[in-house]
């Protein structure tokens, strides 16, 4: 099953007719995700890779009775394309496009958390449940079908982590890119709750970085809730030194917050064991599950 | 984008919160002129974007014309924090009874913006906040309703203030949010924000950040770049769209995603090497990108090796090896460099580099270690 | 019992200190209403007719238990204050305050929906429950407890019509004054559903004037629902003439639409007896309700 | 506040709505001026804030510089609906392909805005929905999200556009409701706003009302008054914050609530007499308002007699009783009257009009009965 997307997902793609969202569209069809419709304001009535094409998200979900979508929309006009495809009532909704302004992020979230939808993302790589669905850029090949449930700050990070798991057989039920961006739909705790509940994942692996405390917080969680499934983290950003903003917006280390030490302090704190470097955690977890 | 304080504080006037009188100067002659039609003491401001200006002695206060003038003239030769000082902002200083802190900035945990408000101001917040944790209010805007004057005259109260008073600086504050807002600033901030013996109040120093992904909707600061902010490397990152941060190692790093960049630093340092630098070159970056971006580390003197990082997943690797190729052929690369290039068209881009006599390896970390490894040899 | 307001309503009175507010909060102290607190920025601390004042709705609730509000605060301010007090879970708020900007009111009138409070008004004369709670700057004299609900989009129309009931011993169980402006916080299919469930209110007076729909809408609800108990409707604005706008904002005849006509014929439609003159209404419901 | 056709389009320019070329003029040299600088044909037209200017003869269109001055010489020598021609707008006549309407206003039921948009524009949205309603799109803006442009997109397609016209539309009426939210408008609309055989969109007639409530957020409109909109006695009423409105019989009418009045001048009527005008002196009216409600009602020429129905609640009987004998002594009532006060302070109030020799009644059919028997009496 995995968690938030499967093989029941239905998605639309917002942009589908743009370079990036044409390409990944393809490479989602040929992954086996259900791309049932594309939206593309004044292309309505074509075809791309034989998927419709609607000019609105109105019409795209009444056709295609479409549950979920991923937004390649440019950051001036993605926050409205999420708001349309919430407002139309679709509750899995995932957006790649990066650099969309604070505000406009922080007004998405508000609206859809108050209609209960799932935001994955900005500037994610999006969400795969390997086998079921892809709805995302991750190359998905790297990927494979197994127990390790991932949650990552990260993309090409995740990738390299995730490959390391699959060369060592440990499979994947989900991996959730939260997004580098200061403002995204999920924290490390929504998933966390997420794999919780999936009968699949067995272990956790909760790939951080530098900036702000949602892996402390994290940490917290797991020593609250006395998480039943074993975690393994990695935490990039050791090295950085603090008030230089590291790529991700949020990744940039404020005085003594956000640091990796103080992260990796709490994970230990936690009885999460964290890997030293990223083929670590292939080997953390193989010794965690086979026990 | 961070503003100097006198843009600050021109966006706090057109807001109508009441900041001392003041005028801008860029030498030591126009700085005399500005105070002349002041009323002493005055302070002498030096024009850098960074915090903690006042302890670093870039705000100098004085008693007369002449002073400010030498002031002035002391100034413009430093630098702070690495920043030489360009501009000065020279204004009346304020009869202060109290400082206070007012700020606006983004709360991620709770996805949306959070108000900082302390009774003690004057220094950094932070400081504030490890001392006495107890003198600072946080209070969380509800994105639904956004922060109204009603809020504003709340946290005025808070901090201990009543009668006329909790309207005055509660309107202050207010305004200060609607500033924020319209600009599209990820932090705004007040401090100190002054009370003054007459109990009016009045802002002493402002800082603005603008939200970078915002700027779109911002035309007023297409193509600022405030001399001296950035290195020559940054500045050429910046406008080709790359995310460069100077270190102080020698080890040139370049790879795609920041999470991954990150970790490639980390390696560096666990095999016992040093940084020189952060650059990610983002997802899907085309072959020029690559070379701009080897260009921009290699302009460094401090670079003694490259290590080049990449695992393909938009980025294409036969566009990295041929950016690679590009560089080496217009630039000349004369430094020792690694290359570790995986995934998407992985094939193809091994085999442009392995003919072109470039060796690729396959494991980020075995490609840190043999980078540290080059530069010890060096030694 | 009567609806919304009744003994177990405690209010607190925003804009306390202004000389309507003051004037009010004492005649509403007198009624027997019970004013736990006021509210007026500045004026923390000090008293007005006993009642203690404090600088924000969020003291004045933690201190009172408050559960209602009345708001005579000036109108560029008004939309704040009432905002001020749902925020601060107050359920029940009456705006007395007029000519409050329509954006304004809009935006109130959301959020009140989106946390399930109950505004009347604005420009309302307010609510009375006789003999338990007057919310509102109505003269208490002409009122009398009893059977008969009230609901009226006039002020001294209402109080006309609630005099003639009382001077034939017709009392009141609620008289409920919608408000004159376009957008206001109930309509008469709410209040026909309050009094629905009222089990002191054994018949209904509405009070109607020229412009918009309402009536009609309140008209087919009665059809539609059946609704359980006599209605006597009264309409005024059958002389004026269309265009003009007469005094409320609402109470214009735009073309057709708005017509007192057009309003009559659909209570009669409906079943419902329509007076001719205000002090037909009593006459109309004393036969109703002694049948 | 019923803006003019000219002072709607500014604000639609400065929203970036394409509109015909054109200049305002108030003589009709003017006029020739203006329409010198333009393209022919022109249209000259009648600056009136009424609703079917065009039906009425306001709108002239001509093809030579020659004919705009005759045709403004016609139109400001005329007056539309009651209304003289001060002002005229000229300019360039459009190549109609399709006339649209669309348009923003309040939505009492769903309190919040609707949108209405057609296929059909050039008429009163009214005579549309009358005749054919399935071409009128009625859609209630969600007052948590606002009009966003993918909403202004659905419309564009569902009044029948496709392909890149849909975004060029959408924008249109997306920046109308912008337009409409900045001014605090109560009705905005774009009738027509026409398709050229070029395929591209342009606003030819616009009306915009501001919220009155809103003025004091509009500074830009303090004391505006159109000369010749309102009767002497409305340009009184609106100075002393009084509702007034002008009918057409004999009966001045004053009292509180608009609710009440209404009901009085039904009162009126249902007895045979006629209302000359609805007069609301609001709520709680010290002794001057009373007064000048007086003096405004007796100022129209038609009053042949004065019905004051006043029923206390914030408003003081006392306080009417003293308007009453004040507005006697310095106008001297020359007009029979019949005066109806109950209430607040009503003992007092009948005090000081019985000892002025007045005589009140307490209920109002009766004084209504009785002011319609003195009008009767008259003739």
């Amino acid at each position: 099953m995995g968690i938030i997307v499967n093989k029941n997902t239905r998605a639309i793609v917002q942009g589908i007719t743009g370079a990036q969202g044409s390409f990944h569209t393809k490479l989602m069809l040929e992954y086996g995700t259900k791309i049932v419709a594309g939206v593309t304001p004044g292309k309505g009535g074509t075809k791309i890779h034989d998927v419709p094409v609607y000019d609105t998200v109105e019409e795209a979900v009444k056709e295609s009775m479409a549950n979920a979508s991923i937004i390649f929309v440019p950051a001036p006009f993605a926050a409205d394309a999420a708001l349309e495809a919430l407002e139309n009532g679709i509750k899995t909704v995932v957006i790649i496009t990066e650099h969309i302004p604070i505000k406009d992020a922080i007004n998405v979230m508000a609206y859809a958390g108050q209609v209960g939808a799932t935001i994955v993302g900005p500037n994610t790589p999006g969400i795969i449940t390997p086998g079921e669905c892809k709805l995302g850029i991750m190359p998905s090949h790297i990927f494979k079908s197994g127990v390790v449930g991932m949650v990552s700050r990260s993309g090409t990070l995740t990738y390299e982590i995730a490959a390391g798991l699959t060369r060592k057989q440990l499979g994947q039920s989900t991996c959730v890119g939260l997004g580098g961006d200061p403002i995204v739909g999920l924290n490390f705790i929504d998933v966390l709750k997420f794999f919780e509940s999936d009968q699949q994942t067995r272990a956790v692996a909760l790939i951080g970085e530098i900036g702000g405390n949602l892996e402390e917080l994290a940490a917290e969680y797991i020593i609250k809730s006395n998480y039943p499934k074993p975690v393994v983290a990695f935490i990039a950003g050791r090295s950085a030194p603090p008030g230089k903003r590291m790529g991700h917006a949020g990744a940039i280390i404020m005085g003594k917050a956000g640091t990796a030490e103080s992260k990796i302090e709490a994970f230990q704190k936690a009885g999460v064991e964290v890997a030293e470097k990223p083929s670590d955690v292939a080997v953390l977890l193989e010794k965690l599950i086979k026990h | 984008m961070k503003l100097l304080e006198y843009e600050a504080k021109k966006i706090l006037i057109k807001y109508g919160i009441p900041t001392p009188k003041g005028g801008f100067a860029t030498s030591a002659i126009q700085a005399r002129e500005i105070a002349s039609s002041l009323k002493p003491p005055f302070a002498v401001k030096a024009q850098v974007p960074v915090a903690g200006r006042g302890k670093a002695g870039g705000i100098l206060l004085v008693n007369s014309v002449d002073e400010v003038e030498k002031a002035a003239e002391k100034l413009l030769n430093m630098q702070i924090k690495g920043i030489p000082v360009r501009s000065l902002w020279i204004e009346e200083k304020i009869n202060v009874k109290k400082e206070l802190y007012f700020g606006i900035t983004v709360d991620r945990l709770n996805k949306s913006y959070v108000v900082i408000a302390s009774s003690e101001g004057g220094m950094e917040i932070e400081t504030v906040a490890a001392k006495t944790p107890e003198k600072v209010i946080r209070f969380p805007i509800n994105p639904r309703l956004g922060f109204r004057a009603y809020h504003a005259r709340q946290i005025a109260k808070k901090i201990g203030y009543s009668g006329n008073q909790i309207s005055t600086l509660g309107n202050i504050f207010y305004s200060l949010y609607l500033a924020g807002m319209e600009c599209d600033a990820e932090l705004i901030e007040m401090n100190p924000i002054v009370e003054t013996q007459e109990g009016n109040f009045i802002a002493v120093d402002a800082r603005i950040i603008i939200d970078d992904n915002a700027l779109f909707r911002h035309s007023e600061y297409k193509g600022r770049i405030v001399e001296g902010e950035l290195s020559p490397q940054e500045i050429e990152a910046v406008k080709n769209d790359l995310a460069y941060v100077k270190l102080d190692g020698n080890i040139g790093v370049i790879g795609n995603g920041a999470g991954l960049v990150m970790a490639t630093l980390d390696a560096i340092q666990l095999y016992g090497g040093k940084p020189a630098n952060f650059l990610d070159i983002g997802g899907g970056a085309p072959s020029d990108k690559m070379a701009t971006a080897i260009k921009i580390v290699l302009s460094d003197p401090n670079v003694e090796a490259l290590f080049i990082n990449i695992l393909g997943g938009i980025t294409r690797c036969d566009e990295v090896a041929k950016g690679l190729l590009e560089a080496r052929e217009k630039l000349g690369i004369n430094k020792p460099f690694v290359i570790r290039l995986v995934g998407t068209n992985e094939e193809e881009g091994k085999r442009i580099l392995t003919e072109a006599g470039i060796h690729v390896l396959d494991s980020m970390e075995e490609a840190a270690q043999r980078v540290t490894e080059i530069i010890k040899s060096k030694r």
